[in-house]
């Protein structure tokens, strides 16, 4: 009943997806702390045991199935956290989001952009 | 009496932030974006403020997902910067102005604003972008005082941008009712088009952005009669940040003065723009 | 369409629970107080609701010093009992109605509310007990959901008494606009007079309390013109919490009828009153 | 240039005393934890130095000095917390702000309360 909009091929984040991806984004707001960095790259699977994960999101992080994060209520700018400690840029992203090599998301750019509608 | 001196539009985007942190400024992919600030950094280094607000938005760092705000106002007299997930950024630390800060607070909550105040504050790149952009090169310290002024634009409901215009208007009066005689500078940040997630991710609209780059001068109004929908539909779903340009503008005079704009595509997935503005005598 | 059907406006003392709590509500000193409630609690317990807004504010448990919201609205499935330092309060856990609370929170930002969202939240006293003072005995489940609705009353600037009536007046509106046909009961919490430090502590005022009592129901627009500075001058610094009963008034309807009323002193330091009132037929 | 009104015999907690008083009602605020109030209570010195306190703060800390607590930019609800730990009774605070013995204040109370103005 939330009159957030759906629009193609974007996620809006809100407050039911922040009910439902809470865990996963938790998991991820902790990265901003040296100490849990390494924690996480020692030991995925045990650091990931310290959050109320679902199965999905569970075995979305470690196999860094980036749209499966996004399906399951994380928010780019927490799931961008992971992927910064794989030294993943956005650009990889937004290729894996767009079906693209990183390099031709990247061409796509710096030719001006995706168009829309 | 306090007075608003300029008023600075600029996108926020990280990579703009390492790309002089890592003296990447002069290399073929961000030269045209640091040449076109050029013009806007030499004029505000002939008009310097006392104090600066910029109107922001945390990026999942200082801001928790269990509590969060529709708009708050940092009160403390510093901001450490945020470790956002790769070391904090290598630029000075954020110092306040408690006291301006906390008379905003005071005025617009008697004004019907319902604000939240940031007692303790870390400040992410959405604050240390755009200081970088106003200073590139501030060595030891930023040249003034900073009020971090946070707006939601990361989960829905974000504010309308009518909201975020009156706002503005309600700081612009809250400024304007500070007894002592110091000179203010606004930023507004974030935007330009963009969009990290989804298959739309890359997107870019020109025509929108050139649209609100020329109304964001001469006719705030009708920006604030786009819907939140509009917005992310247009600009994208971080291309929404744009209603934060809209506070800034709400601040200041009814005529302002255009002193210098850049537009570019694209800095990282963004498209940037910088716009600065005076603020014109008010006919009274 | 949803309704509201009654509201109760009440004092939250963490002693009216820790009598409840602790079997003492049929000593001397605590029996006053609950043979007072008695006729409200029967007149409840015939008009169930199927959801309840409490509107309350915290005690330094579930919001941080760091960043202190004006109004928060709890959006969560369940809201932790808190541990207020002398551990969780022994009561039933509080489930929530995420999707009632995500329709309000949207309808009150379009209406230029500034709400922060709190999307994880533990409720302290200022909760369970007009919780307790609705269902004494709960068992092991509370007789239906509950949406908490917070107030800044700790930290100057409080909201406005004017501010608070508005707030209900778009709750209101919020709720009826909510397209289940659910009944829905809205609580008022905190108050009467009390101060708790500082040489006034101690403070009652029996005829404020008296005058506020009366125009809740009769006049609120005129309780909406004392000044914070008033309301803490005449009720205490603590008895500012009193704004909070606007809320709920705001969202009822203009005229409203009295069911049941008591007042007493002392509740541990305060003055404290239940009133209930049944949402009357607005005439249309 | 705060608006915070100015009333006799009152503490009104603002943004300015939130700052002055942050370290003091910071520890207060950690007592909502069964392992801190333990910890405290163990040794109450060692967990002030875990707090940036000034000198004052820690004495009147220290000394159960409540008065001074306010002064320094305590609020009552932080301070509260930290006399339930000694099992002290808002009544028994009650006494100490007005100068009079916990016996007294609640004998006040039962009399209808006290009356200003
Ligand atoms: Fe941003
Ligand atoms: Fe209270």
């Amino acid at each position: 009943m939330s009159s957030k909009p759906d629009i193609e091929g974007t996620y809006v984040f809100g407050i039911e997806d922040n009910r439902r991806g809470y865990a996963l984004n938790k998991l991820c707001s902790t990265f901003t702390s040296a100490e849990n960095r390494q924690l996480f790259l020692g030991d995925e699977a045990s650091y990931c045991d310290k959050f109320d994960l679902s199965p999905e999101q569970r075995s979305a992080i470690l196999e860094r199935d980036w749209v499966k994060m996004l399906d399951l209520g994380g928010s780019i700018f927490y799931i961008f956290k992971l992927a910064q400690l794989d030294k993943k840029s956005v650009q990889y992203l937004g290729g894996i989001f767009t079906g693209m090599s990183t390099e031709e998301f990247i061409a796509e750019l710096k030719a001006g952009g995706r168009h829309f509608g | 009496m306090a007075e608003i001196i300029w008023g600075l539009a600029t996108s926020h985007v990280p990579s703009i932030g390492a790309a002089m942190d890592n003296a990447k400024t002069h290399d073929e992919y961000w030269s045209p974006l640091f040449e076109g600030y050029q013009p806007a950094r030499d004029w505000m280094a002939q008009h310097t403020p006392d104090v600066v607000l910029v109107i922001y938005n945390d990026h999942a760092n200082a801001i928790d997902l269990d509590l969060m705000p529709t708009f708050a106002i940092g009160t403390a007299s510093h901001f450490p910067v945020a470790d956002e997930g790769w070391g904090p950024r290598p630029v000075p630390p954020v110092l306040g102005h408690p006291e301006l800060a906390t008379h905003i607070v005071e005025s617009l909550v008697d004004d019907e604003f319902d604000i939240t105040v940031a007692n303790q504050l870390q400040v992410d790149h959405g604050l240390t972008v755009p200081l970088s952009v106003y200073t590139p090169e501030p060595g030891d310290s930023w040249p003034c005082p900073v009020i971090p002024v946070l707006v939601n634009v990361l989960q829905y409901p974000q504010p309308t941008a009518k909201r975020c215009y009156a706002l503005g208007q309600a700081i612009g009066r809250a400024i304007a009712s500070y007894p002592e005689n110091i000179k203010v500078a606004i930023f507004g940040t974030g935007g330009m088009s963009h969009q990290l997630s989804g298959e739309r991710a890359g997107l870019i609209n020109e025509s929108f952005d050139h649209m609100f780059l020329d109304k964001i001068q001469t006719d705030p109004e009708e920006l604030t009669r786009i819907t939140r929908e509009e917005y992310i539909r247009e600009a994208g779903s971080e291309g929404i940040e744009l209603i934060m340009w809209l506070v800034m503008r709400g601040a200041m005079n009814p005529v302002i003065t255009r002193i210098a704009e850049t537009y570019h595509v694209p800095a990282s997935n963004t498209a940037a723009a910088l716009a600065l503005f005076e603020n014109s005598e008010n006919p009274s």
